[in-house]
């Protein structure tokens, strides 16, 4: 569903990604792991269109999408998580999902004035779907709480959320794991594993969690200095040798010498 | 205390510093506040959408109000005899001359790949297009303001109704706006404060300068009104008559009148663009706001175009200060260039806003009321205030003569007070965003 | 001979006028490029700032002259110029506890203080006008050229002449010596290295033990020195004048812009952007050309590329295209 | 908008610098007495929220003493970098005490704090980007007044990479190499005490086994370490003491293989 | 106090704004006309004159026009002001028209204003610019002057005189090498400075204010030795250029509207140091007050309608000249029925829709002073 093909990034003389080739199927849940620095989040941000690729293609499907901006991409279909939760801060959570699908005539000046029947016929219909989706999230109680003043794991929640608002093809999460509780994380998870079962979106996922990995992705891709270093089943991720070495390791070695 | 009691008793303290000024002074005063309050209230209105619902600081205010100004004198003086047969399209065939070089060095810059060549090949057709600008644009110039340079000398407008200036003057703003939009909004730093303060004075420059168009420093008088003369409501015996019938001699019915006219056109004007404003914000449109305002990242990932909104808002606000500036010189009578000056046009502009609460639209109106009256009435309380202060000195103590006058630099100072006070006990204004 | 002609009179009546002018906006955008640095917002009140300190040292300078001090062939001025900083000083750390402080805890957004900024300024603004009225005061004594243009032709025997006032060398000559100061202070010692841990991380620098309330100090210190002397650097040159003080804020706006706001080195380079742009794109090329063109090329107009009214919109249109290549202006902004 | 003194979501960078503005915190100019006994750092019955807004910690007590690694866990938002703001001073305390070394320190400022010893890497910006790794070293020693080249040569000891980047600015660095650099900024200060608050949050896990690793090297050197983690399962394998936050409150507390090993703490707080 | 009754005049400047630092003197200027005339006791019966001020902001058309409204309120019988001519236009066409108030303006010069429809309400003191251009242009060509650069303050004062002495100058065959603009309360003038020197000439002319950019620009010539000698019109003559500028400015040379004799020299000695009263447009204000209070002694009354006819009575030949100093001798004539031609410091001679016209004093700067060396 999406291609990339021989991507680079350059921040000066500095090659954040250089020349990485994957792709992602239709249906599947990709995990994206690698060290520190590996250029993770830069390939996001590429494919996203925040950045502008200094070189390469991006591909999805069959259309190239490379620098396109991301308000042209969501149109698309493509939709992104942030590695901290961007959500708006002001806003009620129930505001929060309304404001997301495209194309609503009440965002168009003219109807704000003179077409208010229309405009308000389709907000009632958004409120009933945001409702919805707040309930699927299990955070109904946060409908009219501002969206600044929740916690950060909901705040990741309500960003899943959003992405349910409109018919996503594909979503890509960044870290949805980070400084999130591990329960937390076991609940979001079950969110993607449904919204991948039921409504058949297409997941990218960065993590560095690797039971959480374990737990959505096949298959699984691993990133180094700006490149694919290995795909497939986590399983055969874990016993690459590159991998263990430039990412995974071999564990705590004076866990025991420690005070009592 | 609610919100309504609260925002009616502000209104009402204006009111009644109006009134005031009205027994104290004269009815004309305090009509006079309250038609200048109006047009204030209109340009904070505009500043106040760029500012309080999209976050976008614009420092350029007075070079939109000036627009808004030379449409009034585009659309309602009459055409120069002549002027336009001596080099009226010259004039215009130099100005496309102009864009031309402008949309070609783009099109160079689009076409040719990156380099010093291209460099040298945009340089060199900007450079050349200028010097064929000139060429084509001086002789016609010389040839417009050789008519009659002390009355004339210009192209003189298209001696239409000026009430059709208002729509025009918030069009030649909107197209300024757009202009600077694009390239500022475009930077991929948010620049657009320095750049509208520049923007704003190559416009002044422009009409200071461009005699051809503004009668640069020599002043437009007698723009046409859209309400009737005085000395002819005065000559006019009916008039006299009904001015008798509600109690007032000629001079000042007739006055009276024609300020409660302007402020009747004006109030027209506000109560449209406030419900203009007020729906839009309640609305989809108006949250699609607060979301980019919110975060702007996030926001663009859900699909909204943040560019063309901030572009879309930074040329409304502005139009509706091109629209107050045709106002404003629409009741002047006359363009004056030299006055734009951007103490006056932008940083009282910007203290109405603040000082009213930034994000509310009634804030801007009361703002714009309140700080306009503190600028016109401060200095007689200067005075009133030094005389008061000096009243136990000789009347020819230095000290004394010293203090009486300074009083009127009192003004700028209250206004620094009040901004500091109003920041300090109510930082989000008088009245606050809800 | 021609051609050495060409050159003084360009230098004469561009270069020089453009170092020194382009001197007195880089110290002005020093100040400006401090605060924004440090104290993170746009201080509209820097032009005033200017105008504070300078009174004082104006009013300094009047009471030595009376006195009968003088400096000789140097200004007075120079010898008030302590007293008039020492006022700035204190001026301006009484401003951040009555005003700035209060926000500063609140750690409101830096377009707030912008704001309260513009209310400062109208107050200094008021305050000077108060005490030493509209007017124009002159307070320069002392040695006026360096070369006088007269002595300059005797001397050479050339057509053109060639000067440079007192004024401008101490003008070159301090902004060098303020901005290596600048530098050492702001690398290489521990407190100005505090300065740009704060500006850096706030939270941080607390948890380094660095006080915060020291840093802002100094900085005001460092900001009202560098507002007076180029205050009294400008007025020595030009004369002093309330009302410029604040005409002169748009083009050190412009010139810390350009340079990069926030640095030091930037708001040097912007300053003589700005002075330069205005001087050259503007100067009639007429004088030059005559001098390097043989006789029957000479131009017969006066190859001006824009007349002087322009010139300050020429600035604008400089500092717009150097956004536009480099937002973030010539030197990286935003660090100090 | 709640905040009255917000910028309206405006990012025009010809008005202001929004760079590393800092959070609000108290003014306070106490002084410290003595109040013998308990443990080497505990805060005690801590009550505290930001601002003029609610309470977020009740009655909370955390406390560790010398040699020790005591690992603070809980869901998002229960407190824990507010717990480990608190007991460095940068928020509000409305109730409860800290006593340091036998000292209390309840009403001294957080940078009276730094000068009695207590280190802390915040969550989140512990390091200054514009600054070199060396630089960064330097202000962690800033109020020393001895000569700290021997702490430097032992930190970059510990953290050899850091010894190849010394001289590039720190924002440059990685996500996990910045981490080295907070936590060695913290260690030039030679404290009495280490605070970390997720000392490992995004970084790979190669990277995670090492800081562990200097953590516990650190500890076996007598310095008592304060620590929020959500890494809990490999945290509290190390710890010797553990505390679960719920909602501002301690809810469990107990040596890190008990916690480890109750099954409630497990399934609530630990993904199962 | 023995008054019999008060008489307001309004006296509407900018005290604020861009030529602040002229407004000082300017007001102080009209203020002694009415204190002389009240000190004669012979006005309208013993009635006191006081001034009420109030401030134009000089740029700020919306103030200004407030402040009118303001002075009206408070009952003034006639108007000195205002001083821009931005400003002038906006309250005559919104306040003094209306109300029919008479306005004199000692220094709005914008050949605009005097086409306004403004039923013989407004006046100037202030002299003409095309008078002005000839008597420069003879001046000049007399020094023979065979080109000058010109520069000139950019509002409707400097444009306008400019104008006149270019097309005057070019008239009797001078050369005008450029015609550059300056803004006032400007950083820098080098700029201008450059592209004039380029230019080049035998003399820069300044057509500006001497409080203003005009020293600036004199001082930047100066200093780059781009010219030793200066023409200099009306509103750089004063007595703070000499002392702004030094001994540099001795043998530049200009003229100013004046009356032969004591004129000015009166005015000076009346105010005896208490302020300058060569500052630009002071005695032209001095000169605006006291021809409104000549006028309403003509008409024997207040009523701005009665004696807004009188104003080109007294101030025109034929009648008795009258100088500062004299209003006391001028009332009583008045009284006697006697006709009086009023001179007064700026040598007043009001031609057709109410402009002044006037003679001229050519000034040299000799030794630091503005000496008169000949009349025009
Ligand atoms: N704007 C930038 N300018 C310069 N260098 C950058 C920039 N953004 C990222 N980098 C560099 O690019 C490299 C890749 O960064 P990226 O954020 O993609 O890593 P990542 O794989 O997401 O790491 P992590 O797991 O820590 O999130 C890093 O070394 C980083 O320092
Ligand atoms: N600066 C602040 N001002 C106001 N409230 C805050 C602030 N920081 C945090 N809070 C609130 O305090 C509560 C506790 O936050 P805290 O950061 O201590 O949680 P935490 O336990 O560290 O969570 P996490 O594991 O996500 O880091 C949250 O409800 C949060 O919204
Ligand atoms: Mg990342
Ligand atoms: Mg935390």
């Amino acid at each position: 569903m999406i291609v990339v093909d021989d991507l680079h990034k350059h921040f000066g003389g500095f090659h954040a990604v250089d020349g990485a080739s994957l792709s992602v199927d239709r249906g599947s849940i990709t995990g994206l792991i690698g060290p520190n620095g590996a250029g993770k989040t830069t390939l996001f941000n590429v494919i996203a269109g925040v950045l502008q690729p200094t070189s390469g293609k991006v591909y999805m499907d069959g259309e190239d999408i490379s620098g396109l901006p991301p308000h042209t991409l969501f149109h698309k279909g493509l939709l992104r998580t942030f590695q901290i939760a961007h959500e708006f801060h002001s806003m009620s959570c129930r505001e929060n999902l309304m404001m997301v699908p495209g194309g609503q005539s009440g965002e168009t000046l003219w109807n704000t004035w003179f077409g208010r029947k229309r405009i308000a016929d389709e907000e009632r219909a958004l409120k009933a779907k945001a409702d919805e989706v707040l309930e699927f999230l299990t955070i109904e109680h946060l409908t009219d709480q501002k969206a600044g003043q929740i916690s950060g794991g909901q705040k990741k929640l309500l960003e899943l959320g959003r992405t349910m608002m409109v018919d996503a093809k594909i979503v890509f999460l960044d870290e949805v794991g980070a400084g999130v509780n591990r329960t937390l994380l076991n609940t979001i998870g079950d969110a993607i594993i449904r919204l991948n079962q039921e409504r058949g979106y297409t997941f990218v996922v960065i993590e560095h969690d690797m039971d959480f990995i374990g737990r959505l992705c096949d298959p699984v891709i691993c990133m180094a200095e700006g490149h694919v270093l290995a795909q497939g089943t986590l399983d055969e991720i874990k016993a690459n040798e590159q991998v263990i070495e430039a990412y995974l390791g071999t564990g705590l070695k004076n866990k025991d010498k420690v005070g009592a | 205390m609610t919100e309504t009691v609260r925002n009616t008793l502000l209104f009402g303290v204006i009111a009644i510093l109006i009134l005031f000024v009205g027994f104290q002074q004269s009815w004309n005063s305090a009509l006079l506040i309250i038609a200048m309050g109006l047009i204030s209230s209109i340009m904070a209105l505009g500043v106040n959408l760029q500012w309080g619902f999209a976050g976008l600081f614009n420092v350029g205010i007075m070079g939109f109000v000036a627009l808004g100004g030379l449409a009034a004198v585009l659309i309602g003086m009459p055409p120069t005899e002549g002027a336009f047969a001596a080099g009226g399209l010259g004039v215009i065939g130099a100005l496309l001359l102009g864009a031309g070089t402008i949309l070609l060095a783009i099109a160079v810059m689009k076409r040719m790949g990156s380099g010093w060549l291209r460099n040298i090949a945009v340089i060199a057709v900007l450079v050349a297009g200028f010097f064929i600008f000139r060429a084509v644009l001086d002789p016609s110039v010389a040839r417009i303001e050789e008519i009659n340079p002390a009355q004339t000398g210009y192209l003189g407008g298209l001696g239409l109704p000026v009430l059709l200036a208002w729509p025009v003057g918030g069009v030649f703003a909107a197209a300024a706006a757009w202009l600077i939009g694009k390239t500022a909004l475009g930077l991929r730093s948010d620049y657009l404060a320095i750049a509208t303060l520049g923007i704003a004075e190559i416009i002044i420059a422009i009409l200071k300068n461009e005699d051809w168009l503004t009668r640069g420093v020599k002043n437009v008088i007698g723009v046409p009104r859209p309400v009737p003369y005085e000395i002819d409501l005065q000559n006019s015996a009916a008039f006299v008559e009904r001015a008798a019938g509600f109690g007032f001699d000629p001079v000042e019915g007739s006055t009276l009148y024609v300020k409660v006219l302007y402020i009747l056109l004006f109030a027209t004007v506000l109560v449209i663009l406030m419900w203009m404003a007020q729906r839009a914000l309640h609305s989809p449109w108006g949250r699609m706001l607060r979301a980019i305002r919110d975060n702007e990242v996030a926001a663009e990932a859900m699909g909204k175009d943040v560019t063309a909104r901030h572009l879309q808002v930074f040329i409304l606000g502005s139009a509706i200060c091109g629209i107050a500036g045709a106002m404003m010189t629409t009741m002047d009578s006359q363009l004056t260039p030299g006055t734009y000056q951007p103490l006056r046009f932008t940083f009282l502009i910007w203290v109405m806003v603040i000082v009213g609460g930034s994000g509310n639209n009634l804030g801007s109106v009361l703002g714009g009321f309140l700080i306009w009256f503190l600028w016109v009435q401060v200095e007689p309380m200067g005075l009133w205030l030094m005389t008061a202060i000096t009243s136990g000195m000789a009347d020819e103590a230095p000290l004394k003569v010293h203090l009486i006058e300074s009083a009127a630099h009192m003004r700028l100072l209250t206004m620094g007070l009040v901004l500091l006070l109003v920041l300090r006990f109510s930082p989000r204004g008088l009245i606050p965003e809800k | 001979m021609d051609f050495l002609n060409a050159i003084i009179a360009l230098a004469n009546y561009v270069l020089i006028p453009g170092i020194a002018y382009g001197s007195q906006l880089a110290l002005g955008a020093l100040g400006v490029t401090l605060v924004y640095g440090i104290l993170r917002f746009s201080n509209f009140a820097h032009g005033d700032t200017m105008a504070m300190g300078a009174m004082a040292t104006v009013l300094m300078t009047w009471l030595f002259q009376s006195w009968g001090i003088s400096l000789g062939p140097l200004p007075t001025a120079l010898l008030a110029l302590p007293f008039g900083i020492l006022f700035a000083i204190g001026l301006l750390l009484f401003t951040d506890r009555a005003v700035y402080k209060f926000y500063r805890v609140k750690k409101a957004k830096p377009v707030i203080l912008v704001i309260v900024s513009l209310g400062i300024t109208f107050i200094y603004n008021g305050v000077t006008r108060f005490i030493i009225g509209a007017d124009d005061q002159s307070f320069f004594d002392g040695e006026r050229f360096i070369i006088s243009a007269r002595e300059f032709k005797k001397a050479t025997g050339l057509a053109e002449g060639l000067s440079f006032k007192t004024t401008q060398g101490i003008t070159i000559v301090t902004a060098i010596i303020v901005v290596i100061a600048l530098f050492w202070f702001l690398n290489k010692t521990r407190a100005g290295k505090s300065m740009r841990a704060y500006s850096d991380n706030e939270d941080l620098a607390l948890l380094s033990g660095i006080n915060p309330e020291r840093v802002v100090m100094i900085t005001w210190i460092i900001v009202a020195s560098l507002a007076t002397i180029a205050g009294v650097l400008y007025g020595l040159d030009k004369s002093f004048k309330p009302f410029t003080y604040f005409q002169l804020l748009l083009p050190i706006f412009a010139s810390a812009i350009v340079g990069g706001l926030g640095n030091p080195l930037g708001a040097i380079a912007g300053g003589f952007v700005i002075a330069f742009s205005e001087v050259t794109i503007t100067y009639a090329w007429k004088k030059v050309l005559v001098y390097m063109m043989p006789e029957s090329l000479e131009p017969s107009g006066l190859v001006q590329l824009l007349s002087t009214d322009y010139k300050f919109a020429v600035s604008f249109v400089i500092l717009l295209i150097v956004l536009l290549f480099k937002p973030t202006g010539l030197f990286k902004g935003q660090s100090v | 908008m709640s905040d009255p003194y917000g910028d309206r979501g405006n990012k025009d960078l010809s008005i202001g610098n929004p760079k590393g503005m800092g959070s609000e915190i108290p003014q306070r100019g106490g002084t410290s007495f003595a109040a013998p006994g308990g443990p080497f750092l505990i805060g005690d019955g801590m009550t505290a929220g930001y601002g003029q807004g609610p309470d977020i910690l009740h009655d909370c007590t955390i406390a560790v003493d010398k040699g020790e690694i005591a690992v603070i866990v809980g869901p998002n938002g229960a407190g824990k970098s507010t717990g480990m703001k608190a007991v460095f001073g940068m928020l509000d305390m409305r109730k409860g005490h800290v006593r340091l070394d036998g000292e209390d320190i309840t009403d001294l400022s957080p940078q009276d704090r730094v000068a009695k010893g207590m280190g802390f890497v915040p969550q989140t910006s512990n390091i200054f980007t514009s600054m070199t790794v060396e630089e960064n070293l330097e202000m962690g020693a800033f109020i020393r007044t001895d000569d700290f080249s021997d702490t430097m040569a032992q930190v970059y000891d510990l953290f050899p990479i850091l010894k190849d980047k010394r001289s590039q600015p720190a924002g440059e660095l990685s996500g996990g190499q910045r981490q080295q650099v907070a936590v060695g900024r913290a260690l030039m200060t030679q404290p009495k005490v280490l605070m970390l608050d997720e000392p490992t949050a995004g970084v790979s896990p190669i990277v995670m086994d090492e800081l562990f690793d200097r953590i516990i090297e650190v500890a076996r050197t007598g310095i008592p370490i304060l620590m929020v983690e959500q890494n809990a399962r490999q945290a509290l394998e190390i710890a010797d003491k553990g505390y679960v936050l719920v909602q501002g409150a301690n809810a469990y507390t107990g040596t890190g293989k008990e916690l480890l090993a109750d099954p409630e703490v497990r399934k609530s707080f630990l993904g199962g | 106090d023995g008054h019999a009754k008060e008489v307001k005049l309004g006296v509407l400047f900018g005290f604020t704004g861009p030529i602040e630092s002229l407004t000082g003197p300017m007001s102080a200027g009209a203020e002694m006309a009415m204190k002389e005339v009240t000190d004669s006791g012979m006005f309208m019966d013993g009635a006191k004159v006081t001034s009420v001020r109030a401030d134009s902001g000089c740029i700020d058309n919306g103030m200004a026009v407030a402040s009118a409204e303001r002075l009206i309120a408070d009952g003034i019988s006639g108007l000195v002001g205002a001083d821009c001519s931005g400003v002038t236009g906006a309250v005559l066409q919104n306040v003094a028209i209306p109300n029919g108030m008479v306005m004199i303006s000692p220094s709005a010069t914008s050949p605009g204003l005097t086409t306004m429809e403004d039923n013989g309400l407004f006046f100037r003191t202030s002299p003409s610019d095309a008078r002005e251009g000839e008597v420069m242009a003879e001046i000049l060509q007399e020094r023979g002057v065979k080109s000058i650069a010109l520069t000139y303050t950019n509002n409707d004062y400097g444009k306008g005189l400019a104008d006149a002495i270019e097309t005057s100058f070019k008239a009797v065959g001078g050369e005008v090498t450029i015609v550059a603009a300056h803004e006032d309360g400007k950083a820098d003038y080098s700029a201008e400075v450059g592209a004039l020197a380029s230019a080049g000439g035998d003399l820069l002319v300044v057509a500006g204010y001497l409080d203003q950019g005009g020293a600036g620009i004199i001082k930047s010539a100066l200093d780059a030795g781009a010219w030793e000698q200066f023409g200099l019109p009306g509103g750089m003559i004063g007595e703070n250029l000499p002392k702004t500028i030094g001994p540099d400015l001795n043998g530049s040379y200009g003229q100013i509207a004046g009356s032969q004799g004591d004129g000015i020299d009166n005015l000076v000695k009346m105010v005896d140091g208490a302020f300058d009263a060569t500052s630009p447009y002071t005695p032209e204000a001095y000169d605006a007050a006291a021809l409104l209070l000549l006028a309403m002694q003509a008409a024997e009354s207040t009523d701005p309608a009665a004696y807004k006819d009188e104003i080109l009575n007294v101030a025109n030949a034929p009648g008795e000249k009258i100088y500062p100093g004299d209003l006391g001798k001028a009332l009583e004539l008045i009284k006697a029925g006697t006709d009086i031609d009023y001179v007064g410091a700026s040598a007043v001679e009001l031609i057709g829709p109410g402009e002044s016209a006037g003679t001229y004093r050519m000034i040299e700067v000799k030794d630091g002073k503005n000496e008169t060396i000949g009349m025009k």
